[in-house]
């Protein structure tokens, strides 16, 4: 990543830190109905893999998705709006937190059943393959995601059938609760099954931007090449809870606080102050995102209900929902 | 051409009709390539139009459905086979939870078309694992149309309707009609998704049969006519949309209902067509609604003990002599 | 110990009232152990009985379930949590095909005493794929045993049934009803599976519910009460074994009859109810049955859609105005 | 193996290879409805693996799995009769070819979705774990197997609780008429993955009944040891074609000749010659086991159908099959 390329990656990440946070409070302060999983933390996984990505690439996230929808181009203003149950939000509040969807920039959705959306990325990268089109297909998921079954038959087919797909695992160390180390065979569970494939597995640090970039970069290539899948297996920590107002309570605290060291803005900041970058440049960049997020929640809070009826609309590509005559 | 197609020539005939028209119809499943299909019903296909259209897959039904998904969902018509229907408990969160739902829950901003062609029902002696009737699972799920034929021609026309539709269609091919023949329909042959059939008029009841018990039905209704009953046969075609029209105006008419239907009785899909009936349809009846189901047991294996568990002419001429008795 | 206890306490100490009189007795799910459930169902219950008898799991719902059903055919009953019931769907080949099957198929060598709890249904704001009301997929097939209480003595008197049964039993605890309370029920309480309850007794019109809807019918007797119309509200508890006897003879004091039930209609179990008295009940009824039932779409994140498409007590007591106005 | 040992299973797997012709023809002839799908050449991995368990361990089989039913104690009479739906059938004709279970020794069923008994085994492994039984619990299953999601899921849970439990792959090459080197992403389907779940995995020779048992003796002891599971891939090859009337065209005439050389029973013929075993005493054996089994077609020709009521018992463990008052 050039500087400034860094820098754009330092404001996308900024932005949803502070859209992550902007929806913690409205949901402590019962603006958000329902549930959010929030990905601070995580920013530099979605942003530097989204900047690898070509415009018209495919992406699938989990319910743990707001920074992929953010960084396929979906505004704070949507998300949160669509959070807050307003017309507004992103797909209509008919979604929620946990199914953010930018299909017209490639964000082909978030999936609240673990591990689901695997083979849909490898369907949509087999799409590609049968079009000719270049495109490669991303699937962002959990740790917890490896030890089921969708995850074993996706990287099988998409091996097999060489697809275009890139499956980038987010491992936050934990499931809801439970560590991940607890229910799994090996200890890095995405990039140790690799083998299994017979493809490309790797561990990486998932909170440098600049890392994941690199290696969604060459992931991306080879696929466009026509050399199949690859599986890379980015560590991060989540700052808050899993789910509501999870505190977390389960996480020694030392390891909290290792990883709130390697924060993914201050491992950008650092790079960016490394390369010459001026420290008033790059905050003028975390003021921008600032007043983008607070216009977000005023916006969103200012949006309008969702008329009733849509409760009955688009079950039906016609944008109906009638079963019977 | 000869004039007569058997149900399995029918569901390759009616793909590859497809095929021709669209490129981006493409198949996927388990040995339907140079195999050409279990049950023989995917055969030409490979030879057609190759390995770039016709994808042998891995034992991964949730690989096979989902990637169907993903290809529905970025410009291509996937045509997945699950071996058979009872397979579909291997991937059922597809059919239950995201299929059916990704359209609603982005606001309308993905459409999936995609078909889910699946061979369907008993009768053949396959025991418990591999002979269910399970239409209704699949109409326990909002978001995803159902087709289930009873005829070659029927099978061609609701094929094309359900390749061309731009909704997720669950494809039922009734593996105990798969060696029964017809008319093979002319090209470009269409049976609109929703439209049920009268397949026999009558006065005197309303029998509503789907797949394997419209054939059932009819053979009932032939023998009843000799005591004097005059039948008519429903022939549902499809479950969603579900041409409740057809039938409320058949009851109309006749003032008797009988639903004959392969699945359980328990959850069968017989119970939401009698529950409209006896909603909308209640001033009409001059007698208690009936249904004919497959008993609430597994499907056992041999032939003589999978006959008492499922819906057979006998049980039906005594059932419609009882309603038309009363 | 108090009085009172939550539905979500309730089930805990369902839990560990049968852990402590059988040893047999184990536990199975994700995040259960130390975390104590992510509904909190199973508080306690790491505390008592340790790893050996209650066990997280990798997010494997198969192997969960597939685990308990080879632990039940070896002398162990399992007690298997699915997270939320929509779920199921991930694990759906065991409690279609193998589960209820394995007993009729190997023609009796085999027991399969087991229970997957999971929690059910709506009204929470959690979207498509967390909030679906099932119970109607479990009834599809034959051979499973289904509970859905709606009271927290209920929930103990049921979980010990299911957990003593021989029988595999889905035990679905409602995520609208965690935080309800009511009496504890005595030690040894128990609650016969398949027995209906009559949850307020009435004379003009019957009303079927369960789980969830119980309540939402009780609040619309009491409103409906003023107006003059007395609904007597049945609570199935179980949907099988399915206790036909209390909903007909309530049928035939009352001779109307309304279901309530949170799954979609089409494909409902009131379908099920629904045919039973159109057939059997048919001489008792003055009036077209009716139900109220949730709406065939996928479940909508915003509260104020949901509601539109759940049953709520305007749509019963606009439901049973119409019927006793019939 | 002593030569003795080695001679009963001789014995065993000419009975198997007998009795599978057998069925061949009564299929062929019309007296077995439905499907079966029979298991000639498949003969040591069930025989050599038997030999190598205690009488109370539990074995899960799949679909073709006459050979495990008989190597744990079924008859040839019991099995053809439930082929030929007959009142004295192992499971009362109610389960046919494909689900035959003697609970009565430990085997606990043959199942028909492939891949579903293997986290059954998990559990009963876990059960004997429970219950301090020393027990261990097998499942055999096909290359096919090995790409469904409940593989994966049932290797983990087996590995991160360390269960006593075999994970045992036939190998034949096909699954029913495709190749699975055509549609696995490794060249060992099985072994190849056992790295994934941190547990041993080896490719053994599925046709020479003393390797067999040697493997699942060292895999038994290993598992009754507290070690945990092992995942063994047994190559072999199927005499007839997968089900039914299959002639098993796809197959190169080569392939299947290189196969029939290496026929079990031939092997362990080798074996004993080798070990000093008169020929007389070899065929003596061939000749017991012809008499069984021709005795026992007679059998079943002659037995009773079942009672139809048989259709309305043990759905419930009462006996019945009462769903509503
Ligand atoms: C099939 C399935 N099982 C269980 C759940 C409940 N659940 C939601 S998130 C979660 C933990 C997922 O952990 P991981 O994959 O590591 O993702 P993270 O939440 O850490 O981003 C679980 C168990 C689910 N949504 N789907
Ligand atoms: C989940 C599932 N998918 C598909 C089938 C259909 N089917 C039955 S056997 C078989 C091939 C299995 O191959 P393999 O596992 O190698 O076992 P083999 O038959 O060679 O012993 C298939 C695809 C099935 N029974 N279950
Ligand atoms: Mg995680
Ligand atoms: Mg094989």
């Amino acid at each position: 990543m050039t500087p400034e390329e860094l820098l754009d990656a330092y404001e996308e990440m900024a932005l949803i830190r502070r859209t992550e946070k902007a929806a913690h409070d409205l949901f402590m302060s019962g603006f958000v109905k329902g549930t959010t999983h929030l990905a601070a933390g995580h920013e530099a996984i979605a942003v530097g893999a989204s900047a690898a990505l070509r415009p018209d690439d495919y992406v699938f996230a989990t319910y743990r998705g707001h920074h992929h929808a953010m960084a396929r181009g979906a505004t704070p203003e949507e998300c949160l709006a669509e959070l807050m149950s307003k017309a507004t939000g992103l797909c209509q509040a008919k979604g929620g937190s946990m199914h953010l969807t930018k299909a017209s920039t490639g964000m082909l959705g978030s999936y609240a059943i673990v591990g689901a959306h695997l083979p849909m990325a490898a369907g949509a990268a087999w799409s590609a393959k049968l079009r000719g089109s270049g495109q490669v297909a991303v699937a962002f998921f959990g740790d917890g995601a490896t030890n089921i079954g969708a995850f074993h038959e996706a990287l099988n087919l998409a091996a097999v059938w060489q697809l275009p797909a890139l499956f980038v695992c987010e491992n936050n160390l934990y499931m809801e609760y439970t560590p991940i180390a607890d229910v799994t065979a090996v200890p890095n569970p995405a990039a140790d099954r690799a083998g299994g494939y017979n493809i490309p597995g790797e561990v990486i640090d998932g909170n440098d931007v600049t890392v994941v970039h690199e290696a969604v970069s060459r992931a991306a290539e080879r696929a466009r090449k026509g050399d199949g899948p690859t599986l890379i297996e980015a560590q991060t920590y989540r700052h808050f809870g899993h789910s509501r107002s999870d505190p977390a309570k389960y996480r020694p605290a030392e390891e909290v606080e290792r990883w709130l060291k390697h924060d993914p803005l201050d491992v950008a900041r650092a790079r960016l102050e490394a390369a010459g970058v001026p420290p008033e440049t790059i905050s003028e960049r975390d003021r921008r995102a600032a007043q983008v997020v607070e216009a977000a929640v005023t916006a969103a809070k200012n949006a309008p209900e969702p008329d009733r009826e849509l409760a009955f609309t688009d079950v039906w590509a016609d944008g109906s929902a009638t079963w019977r005559t | 051409m000869a004039d007569v197609i058997t149900y399995r020539e029918a569901v390759a005939e009616g793909i590859a009709r497809e095929m021709r028209r669209d490129s981006t119809v493409v198949c996927l499943g388990e040995d339907i390539g140079a195999a050409e299909g279990v049950f023989k019903t995917t055969v030409g296909l490979f030879a057609e139009f190759g390995p770039q259209r016709v994808w042998d897959t891995p034992i991964s039904e949730q690989a096979i459905v989902g990637a169907a998904m993903g290809a529905a969902m970025t410009g291509m018509r996937p045509v997945a086979e699950i071996m058979f229907s009872d397979f579909l408990a291997c991937c059922w969160d597809y059919l239950a939870n995201e299929i059916p739902k990704a359209r609603y829950m982005t606001g309308g901003q993905v459409t999936v078309p995609l078909v889910i062609r699946t061979a369907n029902g008993g009768g053949l002696g396959f025991g418990a694992q591999h002979s269910q009737a399970v239409e209704n699972w699949a109409l326990t799920v909002p978001g995803l149309k159902i087709a289930a034929p009873s005829t070659p021609a029927d099978v061609i026309g609701l094929m094309a309707s359900a390749i061309r539709s731009d909704d997720p269609v669950v494809f039922f091919e009734h593996k105990a009609l798969l060696a029964s023949s017809g008319q093979r329909p002319p090209d470009g042959h269409l049976v609109e998704l929703g439209k049920a059939a009268v397949a026999r008029e009558g006065t005197d009841i309303t029998v509503v049969a789907l797949a394997s018990t419209v054939s059932v039905a009819l053979k009932a209704a032939e023998q009843l006519q000799g005591d004097g009953i005059s039948v008519e046969v429903i022939d549902l075609r499809c479950l969603v949309p579900l041409d409740m029209r057809t039938v409320l105006s058949s009851v109309e008419r006749t003032s008797h209902l009988l639903v004959v239907e392969e699945n359980p009785y328990q959850g069968g899909w017989g119970g939401t067509v009698v529950s409209v009936v006896a909603d909308e349809g209640f001033e009409m009846l001059d007698a208690p609604i009936k249904r004919v189901a497959g008993a609430c047991v597994p499907l056992p294996f041999a032939d003589a003990l999978e006959a008492e568990v499922i819906p057979t002419v006998d049980k039906v001429t005594e059932a419609v002599r009882r309603l038309s008795a009363y």
